[in-house]
């Protein structure tokens, strides 16, 4: 395969992020849009086409004559050498995860590309501030996402997973005059941040034992006569737990340190993907332009947890323990994230922890698979829902992200009723809603309906639990559809334009991804991405009853917000009235906010930063500060000693000189 | 002696220090001052040519271009000059360093005074980097430092007096214990009856100094360079010096002086020492280890910008002596490049931090904002700066501080599993931390300066970056980038020097 | 013998011209004297004058010189011109213009007294040096008939330095009495052989009578009040050239006479002296805001470190203390240059009328920072070189005391720097207005200072002039005592 | 009764110390001087008894003796001209009121 399209994958948005910064003051706002866009686009054409080739071409580099997929190391640069083994390298693996997220990717980032033209823009049509900026910081996004996806080590994921938050910070702080913003995106990068101090030392304890940081070495074999051809083995996976435990120290405060290092590993996915307790940046991280929330915090750099995962996966299923660390905080974290969902005022919020949510189920789904169910069935199914969530949850914040501009408030009160004023917006915003909410046809029903029957088949609690969180998802999204939409009727207050449908260019992308998402869930994804590349039918897998009662379930939450949401009405005063505890806990996110509040505020910079500097001048400088003047002191001291009088200078002189002679005397007797 | 690449080093501040004396007007002074700076970039630039050429070329002795010139015979004092890698480095950051600082001074008061203390203390550095006798290093040692008084004294603000006295006798207090440490491996560089010599090569080469005395030199010399190094709890000259500073003297001391202290602890204590080294690094490990997140923890509670980064200084240095006790040679490269990185980046916000001050007229983060609307130019530079600082991947920081904790991690690891205690395992965690707490402090001051809405009404009228300062910022960012998107290139450089023979003497 | 009496000529001269010569010759006497002085410097510089070998005697053996011993009184020589070209705007002034003769005069015995003092190999020889040394200077100190401190100043001298004497001469006759001979050479033979407790008495004494010329504490308290009392040149006169003189002297009291005791003995009071030599000289330079008291203190704690190269106990420290005494006379002598100038032409001496000196007067301020850089041991100033040299002549002893001797003194070497960096302070740093107006100083001034700065920047990076102290003490006859 | 040096340097060592005494005590500087001779006095017996009880055969110690003598005589006429200038400036010679400079 040519090694010129993965380049240029890479590279278009790189130097799209360079040419954009550095010159795009200097260019016409609409030329600047229209460059990112189209650079975008010929990197979604280079993706399309390479994940085509991929997995359709047939070669023999890419799939075997088993018909299983092999992973493909298109290119190597070593980067920066540590030691013999430890070698950082630059590289471009291409494997089914990675076809597949170079299409999520690009396909949203084009979108979003697209969308933004529109966007970034006020009702007359002027650009907003910092237009050029923005489509910058969106190629630096792109190019460390694709980055990151691509990585053949460890160490390149964590290089392009550092930058991806460096441009989550940037964005998210798009808006840096408001403080809102600016606090939002440095809680964002410092959240993550503290994460990746986890993953950092889970890289350094893998590396150190195990001598690499690549995959492939860690979960692959080589294939013979291929060069870069591997395959994923669960072999190597085991030599390496055995590396683990014939070492020296095999075994770390009770548990082994593979399993140590896994679930640090797993912490910085925690950051990343927004797992409790590291979530609250996530909703924080709405104070960016909506593009930006869909792009970034909803599609692409929130899984990208999920997917350091999946690469490791074959590992994790060494450690059993570190798996059900994956699901129970999957598990939770899902029901939190839809309970709070329930609640919120603020739509995007509402997407926010709906995105949370949604990504905890696939960290469930992960943690749940195992080769011996349905030939790790949990495994392909969170990839096909990250696929498809990428979509819809797109879809879905691009609308809110149409509504917004369209109300100039993020606020579901100052909505309601829109059916009527912006069409194109409801119907879209509604295939999303039915999407997520795992309703037949669409493609969330597909890949959530996988991962609860992986989910039934590890532990029929675990299904329930996620059940019942699938059936909060259908309420909470449908209260939320309802609110826009229905409710009541639109009032546009005084000297505001009435509310109306986008431009092309917001409406085009709602309306291709609303397409996919009525689509995607055909997709024969157990052919396509599976964890060893060993393709399965799907319709094998797919159990009837286990559909039947998901669909039951999404449908009654769908209900119940009907009821509730449809009119104006009485009822969710009452709920709220009735159970005022939980509604509060809900409506302030449990707390954790406040928590983090006081852990940062009152611990580290009221109880260790703040004494720590007051040591430092006044303990540490002062010790230094008090040797001038114990100087100064005992220079005063001995200033009679220079009385003026000569007969005490005599005096002094005369014990001096008996003082030498006599203690010298003494030492010598 | 001309036919010497390195002695040009000292040669040309020496001229420039005499072309300036000889300037009538500051267009002169800018005049010999950029000439030379890019003279000396030129020199250091064919110096690493010359130097990768004759490593292809199969070279192996540890230094190269070694030269030795009689100066005391009797004493055995040579002027004796040699590089390798890590000096290499060191005199690239120095030229650039000084290179930036002639444009970041570019409308100093009284310039001629300025240009001659500044040229000296260059000077006093270049000819540290290329001697390897202990008796010419000490000297130039000596000489880079006192022009600090006089230049923070003169062209300082604040409480400069007090300031400037303090660092120059707590620096001067750690050069005390640091000649006693050179004069006492002086004396013991030859077994019995040998003939005493003060180069470094060959007392590393006959490694004789005994045991025990090695344990008493050893504190002595890391002590003394540690004092520049801003090894907790010596580091206060630091905060205070680095406030009351002019912005090119900030520059140069944090991004060149402050290295001459790593520079030291490894090429004399460690180089020289090494059993002590083994025996006694779990003292300044500890000692490191606090300084690397005692000064990030200060760093977040401080208000006032050169205060902020001179406890960041803080702990990224005390991050290269950390790396330099670990005692392997990942570790080590990782602390030389955390030198170049923590060099340009800390230069780089020196810079920054005085052009914001020459234009406010105060450094205190909670008397400005929204920078980014005001001065677009330097608030971009300060960003990228602070990214540097918290290293993100494509610049400086990054390449550098992974090194270390790969280092670390993995001499921590042979440590505990060997059964020698998990200290430096222990100590290598906390130091990661540090990259957390760096982003704290580094984004609650880009938060706080450059965004949010405007401070200061009066401020709105400043005006960006002029060319000059354009110059000096650009050329800092563009080398932080270099390191960061090319780390192999500085990574084999360096490694150059750490041949398996210093190891096998250090025995890991 | 030469160089004595190439001095005793010139004393001669120089004392015919100032008793024959009519009264407007008189105003050429300084420069005359000068000129004389530089050309017996010369001429003990050549080769041939410092001689060759081992040591050569006279008056049976109560005389004797060598290299080493010619090469001190060189060092003088260059000192002593120094002081000579610095003086002639004070000696040529109204007030002086009666005693001028008699400046010289004096100055010139006195030195004949530390020649004396330096070649001596018997106590008899000994002690008339030293009081020739020392008397003839109370007379020089009070020479400034107007003004009162100089009076005080002289009283206080001659009142201890008698006492002082008195106590040394009581050293000295325990000596006598214990081993019946003036002879350095018999009383190490008979010292070594039979130590008793009056001997370290008599120890004691007598270094409290040389380190009462020397200033050492505590026999120093004399020093600081004398210094600021008396003439700016017989103040620079004093403390460098006296000084220096009665270094090299205790050197060779200490190790000829009583080297075969140094470590049973001697060595441990010189630690104590040293110790608290440096440390008090320094506690009390730091509060001083005159500038004769404040380099009177400065003086003090240079003599603790000069000991160090007795305290060495060999040939690398007693080329160090030779070193250390050259450069010291540079160092010093071009602090008291500017003081001179400063004094002669405004009358000014406090610190505070420093302040802001650099911005009137660049050039003095230029040589005072210098000067006090050099003093504190900064380089490429010739004092850092002697700083290191005499410590790595200390450190050659190779106890593990002495390493803790010499870092207490290095320690004390920042709180000096601290003080000198004072004076810096006041000149370069301080923005108050300045209280010396610009002024042009006199030829000879200008002289002294460009002298006494070639040295500072020269002596140490020119490696010949230790060098060449080093090889010569080496091959000389005390090498004997070192390793005896 | 043999006389023994003992018997010489007993009274000398009481010279001496009266020396001392005096000259850390008076306030005359006269007086100050006198002490003074007694002190270079009481050496000069100590160095005639030395060479006559215990070292006869050479003279040096008398020849010591009596070039102290000299020397002190020169030394107590520098002295008295000091103090002489003293007291024209200052009008007294007690030597407590010489304090002008300290510190």
């Amino acid at each position: 395969m040519a090694i010129t399209i993965p380049i240029l994958i890479l590279a278009i948005p790189l130097f799209m992020f360079f040419f954009l910064g550095l010159f795009g003051m200097k260019m016409s706002h609409k030329l600047a849009g229209t460059l990112g866009t189209l650079g975008m686009g010929s990197v979604l054409v280079l993706s399309y086409f390479t994940a085509f080739q991929y997995f359709f071409s047939g070669l023999d580099i890419f799939v075997n004559e088993a018909g299983d997929r092999l992973q493909y190391l298109v290119f190597d640069q070593t980067w920066l050498q540590f030691t013999e083994k430890l070698v950082i390298k630059l590289g471009f693996l291409l494997d089914p995860i990675s076809a597949m997220m170079l299409v999520v990717i690009t396909t949203i980032s084009f979108m979003v590309h697209l969308y933004s033209m529109g966007y970034m823009r006020d009702h007359h049509g002027v650009f907003e501030h910092g237009f050029q900026r923005f489509y910058a910081f969106l190629s630096l996004f792109s190019f460390s996402m694709l980055g990151l996806v691509v990585a053949p080590n460890i160490f390149q994921m964590y290089i392009f997973w550092e930058l991806v938050g460096a441009s989550s910070y940037l964005l998210i702080g798009f808006y840096y005059k408001k403080p809102s913003a600016v606090s939002a995106s440095k809680k964002a990068f410092i959240v993550t941040r503290f994460a990746d101090l986890g993953f950092l030392i889970g890289i350094l304890t893998l590396s150190w034992y195990t001598g690499t940081f690549n995959f492939t070495e860690l979960t692959s074999v080589p294939v013979e006569g291929l060069a870069g051809v591997t395959q994923v083995n669960i072999g190597t996976a085991e030599s390496i737990r055995n590396i683990f435990a014939t070492s020296a120290a095999p075994t770390f405060m009770g548990a082994s340190v593979l399993t140590w290092a896994l679930v640090l590993i797993f912490m910085g996915g925690m950051g990343k993907s927004a797992m409790m307790p590291l979530h609250i940046w996530l909703p924080d991280a709405m104070e960016g332009p909506t593009p930006v929330s869909a792009l970034i915090h909803a599609a692409t750099m929130v899984v990208a947890g999920v997917y350091l995962v999946a690469r490791l996966f074959p590992l994790y299923l060494m450690e059993d323990s570190a798996m059900i660390i994956i699901t129970v905080v999957g598990a939770l974290t899902a029901f939190y994230a839809a309970m709070v969902a329930c609640v919120q005022v603020d739509i995007k919020r509402v997407l926010a922890f709906s995105t949370i949510s949604q990504i905890a189920f696939m960290m469930v789904s992960l943690g749940v698979a195992r080769p011996e169910y349905h030939e790790g069935l949990g495994y392909m199914a969170s990839m096909f829902h990250l696929f498809t969530h990428a979509m819809f949850k797109a879809l879905l914040f691009l609308g809110a992200g149409a509504l917004i501009h369209a109300i100039g408030s993020n606020d579901y009160t100052a909505m309601h009723g829109l059916r009527k004023s912006m069409p194109i917006t409801h119907i879209t915003f509604l295939i999303g809603c039915l999407a997520i909410a795992g309703i037949i046809p669409f493609s969330g029903f597909f890949s959530k309906d996988e991962i609860l029957s992986s989910c039934g088949q590890y532990d029929i609690l675990v299904y329930l639990w996620m059940s019942l969180v699938a059936g909060l998802t259908a309420f909470y999204m449908f209260r939320l559809y309802y609110l826009i939409f229905w409710w009541k009727e639109h009032v546009t207050p005084e000297g505001h334009h009435a509310p109306h449908d986008q431009p092309w260019t917001m409406t085009l992308p709602l309306v291709i991804l609303a397409a996919i998402s009525c689509v995607a869930g055909f997709i024969p994804f157990g052919n396509l991405v599976t964890w060893n590349g060993e393709p399965y039918d799907f319709m094998a897998h797919f159990d009837w009853s286990v559909a039947s009662i998901s669909l039951l379930v999404a449908i009654c939450g769908i209900a119940l917000a009907t009821v509730m949401y449809r009119k104006e009405n009485e009822l969710p005063a009452k709920m709220r009235r009735a159970l005022p505890a939980l509604w509060t806990w809900c409506y302030h996110r449990f707390y954790w906010d406040e928590l983090y509040q006081f852990i940062t505020h009152k611990i580290i910079f009221g109880l260790i930063s703040k004494p720590l500097a007051w040591f430092d001048r006044h303990i540490i400088d002062g010790t230094m500060d008090s040797f001038a003047t114990l100087t100064n002191k005992a220079s005063e001291a001995i200033k009679p000693l220079q009385s003026g009088q000569i007969q005490m200078y005599v005096f002094y002189y005369l014990i001096g000189a008996l003082l030498l002679g006599g203690i010298t005397i003494l030492c010598l007797i | 002696m001309f036919s010497n690449i390195l002695i040009y080093f000292v040669i040309i501040p020496l001229l420039m220090l005499g072309g300036v004396g000889l300037s009538r007007n500051i267009r002169q002074i800018r005049a010999v001052a950029v000439i030379g700076s890019v003279a000396l970039m030129a020199l250091s630039t064919v110096l690493l040519l010359q130097y990768l050429d004759l490593r292809h070329a199969g070279e192996t002795a540890p230094m190269l271009f070694t030269d030795s010139w009689t100066w005391f015979a009797p004493l055995n004092i040579n002027l004796a000059v040699g590089v390798d890698g890590i000096s290499i480095a060191m005199l690239i950051l120095s030229s650039i360093i000084v290179f930036a600082g002639s444009f970041a001074s570019w409308k100093v008061p009284q310039p001629k005074g300025f240009f001659l203390w500044l040229l000296l203390l260059s000077t006093g550095v270049f000819g540290f980097f290329i001697s390897v006798d202990l008796f010419t290093m000490f000297m130039f040692y000596e000489v880079a430092l006192i022009p600090m008084y006089l230049l923070i004294g003169v062209w300082g603000s604040g409480r400069k007096n007090y300031a400037a006295m303090k660092l120059t006798l707590m620096l001067m207090g750690g050069s005390a214990f640091l000649m006693l440490g050179l004069i006492g491996i002086y004396y013991h560089s030859a077994p019995e009856g040998g003939q005493l010599t003060w180069n470094i090569l060959e007392i590393a080469a006959r490694d004789s100094i005994p045991h025990g005395w090695q344990s008493f030199l050893f504190p002595m010399t890391f002590v003394g360079f540690g004092v520049l190094g801003a090894m907790f709890p010596f580091h206060t000259w630091s905060p205070d010096g680095h406030a009351c500073a002019p912005t090119a003297v900030s520059m140069l001391h944090a991004g060149v002086l402050m290295k001459l202290g790593g520079y030291g602890c490894f090429r004399v204590a460690i180089y020289l020492m090494p059993y002590a080294a083994q025996e006694l690094s779990y003292i300044f490990l500890i000692l490191t280890g606090i300084s690397v997140v005692y000064g990030a923890f200060c760093a977040c509670v401080k208000t006032d910008l050169k205060y902020i980064n001179a406890y960041s200084s803080v702990s990224h240095c005390g991050l290269v002596l950390f790396a330099i006790l670990m005692l392997n040679s990942t570790a080590m490269t990782g602390a030389i490049m955390q030198m170049l990185s923590h060099g340009l980046m800390t230069a780089l916000f020196f810079a920054l931090i005085g052009m914001i001050y020459g234009r406010t007229h105060t450094r205190e983060i909670t008397q400005m904002g929204g920078m980014m609307q005001i001065l677009p130019f330097l608030s971009v530079c300060y960003v990228i700066a602070g990214m540097a600082s918290l290293g993100l991947p494509g610049l400086s920081g990054f390449v550098a501080e992974m090194t270390i904790f790969v280092g670390s991690f993995k001499a921590g690891m042979a440590d505990y599993l060997s059964g020698e205690g998990s200290l430096r395992l222990v100590f290598t965690i906390i130091a990661c931390c540090s990259i957390v707490i760096t982003a704290v402090y580094i984004l609650r001051v880009v938060g706080k300066l450059l965004f949010g809405p405007v401070y200061d009404k009066h401020h709105l009228e400043l005006t960006d970056a002029t060319w000059w300062e354009r110059t000096s910022t650009i050329t800092l960012i563009l080398c932080v980038a270099a390191i960061g998107c090319f780390p192999n290139f500085f990574n084999n450089l360096i490694n150059t020097t750490f041949t398996p023979e210093i190891f096998a003497v250090l025995g890991k | 013998m030469k160089q004595e009496i190439a001095l005793l000529v010139v004393f001669l001269l120089v004392f015919l011209y100032d008793t024959f010569l009519g009264k407007g010759a008189q105003k050429g006497l300084p420069a005359f004297t000068a000129i004389l002085m530089f050309v017996i410097t010369l001429l003990g510089l050549c080769p041939h004058c410092c001689g060759v070998g081992g040591e050569q005697t006279a008056f049976a053996g109560m005389y004797a010189t060598s290299p080493v011993i010619a090469a001190i009184k060189n060092i003088l020589n260059v000192g002593v011109v120094i002081v000579l070209i610095q003086s002639i705007k004070w000696t040529n002034s109204e007030n002086m213009s009666m005693r001028r003769g008699e400046f010289y005069e004096l100055l010139l015995v006195t030195l004949f007294g530390m020649y004396l003092m330096i070649s001596s190999r018997h106590f008899l020889l000994f002690f008339i040096g030293l009081e020739s040394a020392s008397l003839p200077l109370a007379a020089m100190v009070a020479l400034d008939k107007n003004r009162y401190e100089s009076h005080e100043a002289a009283v206080k001298y001659i009142l201890t330095a008698v006492f002082s004497s008195a106590i040394f001469m009581m050293g000295l006759s325990f000596v006598y009495g214990l081993t019946g001979s003036f002879y350095f050479q018999n009383i190490y033979f008979a010292v070594s052989s039979n130590m008793s407790i009056l001997l370290v008495l008599a120890i004691a004494f007598v270094i409290a009578g040389i380190g009462f010329k020397l200033s050492l504490v505590p026999f120093h308290l004399w020093t600081a009040d004398v210094y600021q009392g008396a003439p700016t040149s017989v103040t620079s006169y004093l403390s460098v050239i006296s000084k220096g003189a009665t270094a090299f002297a205790f050197l060779v009291v200490m190790t000829q006479v009583f080297g075969a005791v140094y470590s049973r003995v001697w060595e441990w009071m010189l630690y104590a002296l040293i110790i608290l030599t440096i440390t008090v000289g320094n506690l009390f330079a730091i509060r001083q805001r005159n500038m004769k008291r404040f380099l009177a203190f400065s003086s003090i704690s240079q003599a603790g470190y000069i000991m160090l190269g007795v305290i060495a106990f060999n040939a690398m420290g007693l080329a160090a203390l030779m070193y250390y005494v050259l450069v010291y006379i540079f160092s010093n002598l071009a602090a008291f240059g500017v003081i001179g100038a400063i004094e002669n032409a405004t009358g000014k001496v406090s610190m505070d009328d420093y302040r802001g000196l650099s911005k009137t007067n660049p050039k003095l301020s230029f040589c005072m920072m210098l000067a006090m850089f050099s003093l504190a041991g900064i380089p490429p100033f010739a004092g850092f070189f002697s700083k290191f040299f005499i410590f790595t002549g200390a450190i050659n002893q190779g106890s593990v005391a002495i390493y803790v001797l010499v870092l207490i003194a290095l320690i004390n070497t920042i709180i000096s720097l601290y003080y000198y960096l004072l004076v810096v302070k006041a000149m370069y740093i301080s923005e108050d207005e300045p209280v010396v107006a610009t002024f042009k100083s006199a030829a000879s001034e200008r002289l002294g200072l460009w002298i006494t700065v070639a040295g500072i920047i020269c002596l140490g990076i020119a490696s010949c002039v230790y060098t060449y102290l080093l090889d010569t003490t080496a091959v000389s006859a005390m090498q004997a005592y070192f390793i005896g | 009764m043999e006389i023994t040096a003992v018997y010489y340097l007993i009274p000398a060592l009481i010279m001496f110390c009266c020396g001392v005494y005096g000259f850390i005590t008076r306030k005359n500087m006269i007086a100050m001087l006198v002490s003074l001779e007694l002190m270079l006095n009481a050496v000069d017996i100590n160095f005639v008894v030395f060479n006559r009880f215990l070292f006869p055969e050479q003279m040096e110690g008398m020849f010591f003796a009596l070039f102290a003598i000299a020397i002190a005589a020169a030394e107590t006429a520098l002295a008295i001209a000091i103090i002489i200038n003293i007291f024209r400036a200052a009008k007294n010679i007690d030597v407590r009121s010489l304090n002008e400079m300290k510190f």
